[in-house]
């Protein structure tokens, strides 16, 4: 199709599904209104379960199945991305090279902010039952934070910070630990993912039953495969030529 | 403004499908593609909104529980949501990359692989 | 507050536009970056601070820094 | 407040936990053991959800199995949770995906050699996601386990780098399966705003006590764009022919076997569940009818002018998801019993030939028609197990799909549409007759040789990267499989009962207000007698005619050569075939062009009476 027919062609479709669209939305309730009836038992139910961020009640507690679906998606993402950027027959490895170019300034900034980065990523990992952040947000910061070593311009040592495998098990881990809270939860209390263990007081650090623990299940896995990805797009784009020789598998 | 935030994300839905209609690039298709996802994010929350409502988050140590909180069913999916925006991005980028190096060119109109 | 609401709404629909008009590849991180950060502002204004924290890490970091990695492995091969 | 639930309510989730279970196992160990130890692993794990999910539907089929997760079970009319119901159709389809990547697994172990312990893992994540998907009773659950279905396919597909069709066949898939999922989630939250509810049974209950709206035709459209992406609709199929002509065999299994169904399912899950007091039922069925009999006659054309063998296979899913949606969309329990038998057996016979594919391709290292021609003469068993998945495509009694024909054909004809069997024929008879004319060519060596001048608008598939090393012969762990899944569609169209039960299972799924009451207050269920007649004088004699037909279109395609050029119709209807052909040019950007018009006109179809 040339691409004129092709636009012409969308903007047909586009145009029938854009009045569909807006005249749907027309019916919606007003933007910013007060009919949320999920809203109201959601709140009265992490509030039972002594879980003071009610995000991450549902997200862990009363709709954790879709949690666990989500971590699997993760799961199934990084690992489909390292198969499909690992290097292919005709590629080759070559050695990356250490510093050497970066600019003084940089390189401190980034050895400042690992450890800064880290810890906040940790901090906002743990607290994800009681402050806004939780597992998520927290492991993605830590799996970045790893690679501020990059910025820093040393690669070598960020190799051996990062240790690949490890990050595989990591992720796996957490998956599974995840998997294995949910199966606990039929033996001990007769529904998959059920909140088994004593809910704590409501806002204080140990408190939620058991939406910490699969909190720092998620947080291990998010913080494993964001570092696990960027490690990946790193190889690409520093490493693999083309080249004769059998590639790595 | 009471469907202007709506009208947003059905905007953001359909410019992110007429990008990949007319990218030349397919990273750029592969970003077009997390843009209509967008359109979600903003529908869902704006669903979930509410006018002086707070955060459902009560803190450490906890304020009073209230009900005039906005719906966090809807932020829990948008986070399901961003997740799966990031990896299925993740997905695509790295097979866009593959697809250049087999072919030299990420431009769709240029792709012959797989016709008739 | 609704004006904020507006304006942030209103800034994300051009920024979407934005990411979907930028053609060369060099510019498409940086501006997928910047997408990123006004959605998350838009967010925080939706009293979301969940989900702006992880649209900061994932949009503003994650997703633009392999946009970029890809970009150039694609153009330096 | 965890209840404790008697029976067998904790099967579900068992279901879907095991392969992420395994799948993590398998990340963990697999570069410390030796490979067959992995292959042992990741089979084992699915033949337990195999175990599973036939002691799901072994108990489904007295009555629908309702879990709520982690206990959320109603308290005053609202629960918080996430509802799971497994119904003897939805138990079905899961164990279906279970059988099949079980034979799957046991294909890989001497099949797929790259990418060793992410395969196994991604195929477990795969089956995760089709048990999700087709046991809960929840919107927004369905959008994600469609999501990691999804992700692990994407991977799947293109997980031969090395080959440039796969890496493109991925990205095509990708792109257009997420761009359907964003808008099924729009849907969603259309509902939402409008319900407050994302479990099934509960929006269902909601809306049929509301007055119709745009709103609500406006949600359906959107969720259809996923689940008939996903279902192959024209003209929302265009991947599935890229993506399934390039995937590994044993993956591809699992694409046309499962997850294509998988997604007209979900659409006519919704559909009854929460859906049948909102819309008409005469516009759904016309819109169904119409869209299915446009698909089947797509595909069946598509898949008579193709030379690939996988790419062929993959049209012909296309074609017979058109007759699957014709038969579940006149909207009555017989239609719907037709389908689910005919899905069935479609599943064994489809998976035994994209099998019999990869076969072709590990010894050959090509799966072009043409290029093959007479390649495969001294094969002893695998000539004859490729006619009979011909035969069995084409509907030749006992098959379980021509069993399934008969049942949808007399379902048509009572729902109104005589011309329903001829189509039911057509269809059959090109798709079987494409299959018998290339194993003919190819194992046979039937037909003048023609010089491989491939043509520039045409994928071959002679320059396809094999999967594995060249092989001399055909060990036992891929010849099983395939004798495997051709008994079992034959056991579908002979085993006394199989067809009863279906029928059983149409009833509940076609009661969408029983769904909503055993679900949401325990209502005890309804088992309806069966009272189909199996097999009829009259389906008999059209599933022979279509087997006849597609022996005669096979022997058309091998000698009439000749024929073809002279006749005046050939040259006729030469030019909206290449008109036909080149819209499945392999561009994304013509795919998303289709997709916006195809969900313009479900819109209107859908919309435009009732406003």
């Amino acid at each position: 199709m040339s691409r004129r027919a092709r636009l012409m062609l969308f903007l047909a479709g586009g145009g029938g599904l854009c009045a569909l669209l807006l005249l749907g939305v027309a019916d919606l309730p007003p933007f910013g209104g007060s009919f949320h009836p999920y809203r109201t038992h959601a709140v009265a139910a992490a509030v039972s379960h002594a879980t003071s961020n009610v995000v991450s009640s549902v997200n862990f507690d009363q709709r954790g199945l879709d949690t666990l679906g989500e971590e699997s998606i993760l799961l199934a993402s990084v690992i489909g991305a390292a198969t499909l950027l690992r290097p292919a027959k005709d590629e080759t490895e070559r050695a990356a090279l250490g510093g050497g170019r970066t600019l003084e300034s940089t390189r401190f900034l980034g050895y400042l902010m690992m450890p800064v980065t880290l810890v906040i990523g940790f901090d906002v990992i743990a607290h994800g039952h009681v402050t806004p952040g939780g597992g998520f947000q927290g492991g993605v910061v830590v799996g970045t934070g790893i690679h501020l070593l990059y910025v820093a311009g040393n690669y070598p040592a960020l190799q051996r910070a990062r240790p690949l495998r490890a990050f595989e098990w990591g992720e796996a881990i957490g998956a599974g630990a995840f998997a294995c809270v949910g199966l606990a939860g039929i033996a001990v209390a007769g529904a998959f993912l059920a909140d088994m263990i004593p809910t704590g007081t409501f806002g204080q650090l140990f408190s939620g039953g058991t939406v910490p623990l699969l909190n720092g299940a998620v947080g291990v896995e998010v913080a494993s495969g964001t570092a696990v990805l960027l490690a990946k797009f790193l190889e690409q784009a520093i490493m693999i030529r083309p080249g004769p020789g059998r590639g790595r598998r | 403004m009471s469907v202007y935030a709506y009208v947003v994300s059905v905007w953001l839905l359909l410019v992110g499908a007429f990008g990949i209609v007319r990218s030349r690039n397919l990273i750029h298709a592969v970003l077009c593609l997390s843009v209509s996802q967008s359109g979600t994010y903003v529908l869902l929350l704006a669903i979930g909104y509410q006018r002086g409502a707070s955060p459902p988050v009560f803190g450490e140590p906890a304020t009073k529980p209230t009900f005039r909180v906005v719906d966090p069913v809807v932020q829990a999916m948008t986070l399901t949501d961003v997740v799966v925006s990031a990896t299925v991005t993740a997905l695509l980028l790295a097979l866009a990359v593959q697809i250049h190096k087999r072919n030299g060119t990420l431009d769709p109109d240029e792709l012959r692989n797989l016709q008739g | 507050m609704t004006v904020l609401a507006a304006i942030m709404l209103t800034l994300a629909g051009l920024g979407g536009t934005a990411v979907v008009l930028t053609g060369q590849p060099a510019r498409q991180a940086l501006a997928v970056s910047a997408y990123g950060l006004v959605l998350a502002v838009l967010f925080m204004v939706l009293q979301a601070p969940d989900v702006a924290l992880s649209q900061i890490a994932v949009g503003t970091a994650v997703v633009p820094l392999m946009v970029m990695l890809a970009i150039r492995k694609v153009e330096r091969g | 407040m965890p209840v404790f639930d008697t029976g067998v309510a904790w099967l579900p989730p068992v279901a879907l936990t095991i392969p992420i279970l395994l799948s993590a196992a398998v990340l963990v160990g697999y570069r410390r053991v030796r490979r067959p130890v992995v292959d042992a692993v990741a089979t084992a794990g699915a033949a337990c959800v195999v175990a599973v999910t036939a002691a799901l539907l072994a108990r489904s089929s007295e009555g629908r199995v309702v879990t709520w997760s982690a206990g959320w079970a109603p308290s005053h009319g609202f629960s918080v949770g996430i509802v799971l119901v497994s119904d003897p159709v939805g138990d079905g389809i899961a164990l279906t995906a279970a059988v099949l990547v079980t034979l799957a697994l046991v294909f890989s172990w001497r099949y797929v050699e790259s990418a060793e312990g992410h395969f196994h893992t991604l195929v477990l994540l795969f089956l995760a996601g089709m048990e999700g998907f087709a046991l809960t009773g929840d919107l927004f659950d369905m959008f994600v386990f469609f999501e990691l279905m999804g992700a692990a396919a994407y991977a799947l597909t293109g997980m031969k780098v090395e080959d440039v069709g796969s890496l493109q066949g991925g990205m095509n898939f990708g792109i257009m399966n997420s761009l359907g999922a964003y808008m099924a989630l729009m849907g969603v939250g259309f509902l939402y705003a409008r319900t407050g509810n994302l479990g099934l049974p509960q929006l269902g209950e909601v809306l049929d006590h509301q007055p119709r709206s745009t709103l609500v035709v406006a949600a359906f459209v959107m969720l259809m764009a996923g689940f008939l992406v996903k279902g192959a609709m024209a003209p929302f199929h265009f991947w599935l022919a890229d993506a399934h002509a390039v995937a590994p065999a044993p993956v591809c299994v699992l694409f046309s076997g499962v997850m294509v169904p998988l997604g007209v399912y979900a659409a006519f899950r919704v559909y009854w569940v929460v859906f049948s007091h909102q819309l008409a039922p005469g516009d759904i069925r016309r819109t169904f009818v119409v869209m299915g009999a446009v698909t089947a006659v797509v595909g069946s054309v598509m898949c008579l002018t193709s030379r690939n063998f996988k790419r062929l296979l993959a049209y012909s899913t296309i074609a017979h998801v058109g007759l699957f949606l014709s038969a579940l969309g006149y909207l009555t329990a017989a239609g719907t019993a037709g389908a689910l038998l005919y899905v069935a057996g479609h599943a064994g016979v489809k998976s035994a030939l994209f099998l019999i594919g990869g076969v072709m391709l590990a010894r050959y290292g090509s799966v072009d028609e043409i290029d093959l021609h007479g390649r495969g003469r001294d094969t002893r068993v695998m000539k004859w197990l490729a006619v009979a998945g011909g035969l069995g495509l084409a509907c030749l009694p006992p098959f379980g799909t021509a069993l399934g024909k008969a049942i949808s054909e007399d379902a048509g004809v009572s729902a109104g549409y005589p011309w329903a069997p001829a189509l039911f024929v057509v269809v059959s008879a090109l798709t079987g007759g494409a299959v018998l004319r290339a194993t003919g060519r190819i194992y046979f060596g039937m037909g003048p040789r023609q010089e491989g001048a491939e043509r520039p608008d045409q994928t071959s598939g002679s320059r396809e990267e094999r999967d594995t090393r060249p092989l001399r012969r055909v060990p036992v762990t891929m010849l099983a499989p395939i004798v495997v899944l051709l008994l079992g569609s034959l056991a579908i169209g002979v085993v006394p009962g199989v067809h009863s039960a279906a029928q059983r299972a149409a009833e509940f799924f076609v009661d969408g207000a029983a769904y909503q009451r055993q679900a949401l207050l325990a209502a005890p269920a309804h088992v309806a007698a069966a009272h189909l007649p199996e097999w009829t004088g009259r389906g008999l004699a059209l599933d022979f005619a279509s087997a006849a037909l597609a022996v005669l279109v096979a022997g058309v395609g091998l000698w009439g050569g000749v024929l073809h050029e002279r006749l005046p119709l050939a040259r006729l209807r030469r030019r909206p075939l290449a008109a036909l052909r080149a819209a499945h040019s392999g561009h994304v950007g013509d795919y998303v062009a289709w997709l916006l018009v195809g969900l313009a006109v479900l819109g209107g179809f859908v919309g435009l009476p009732h406003r």
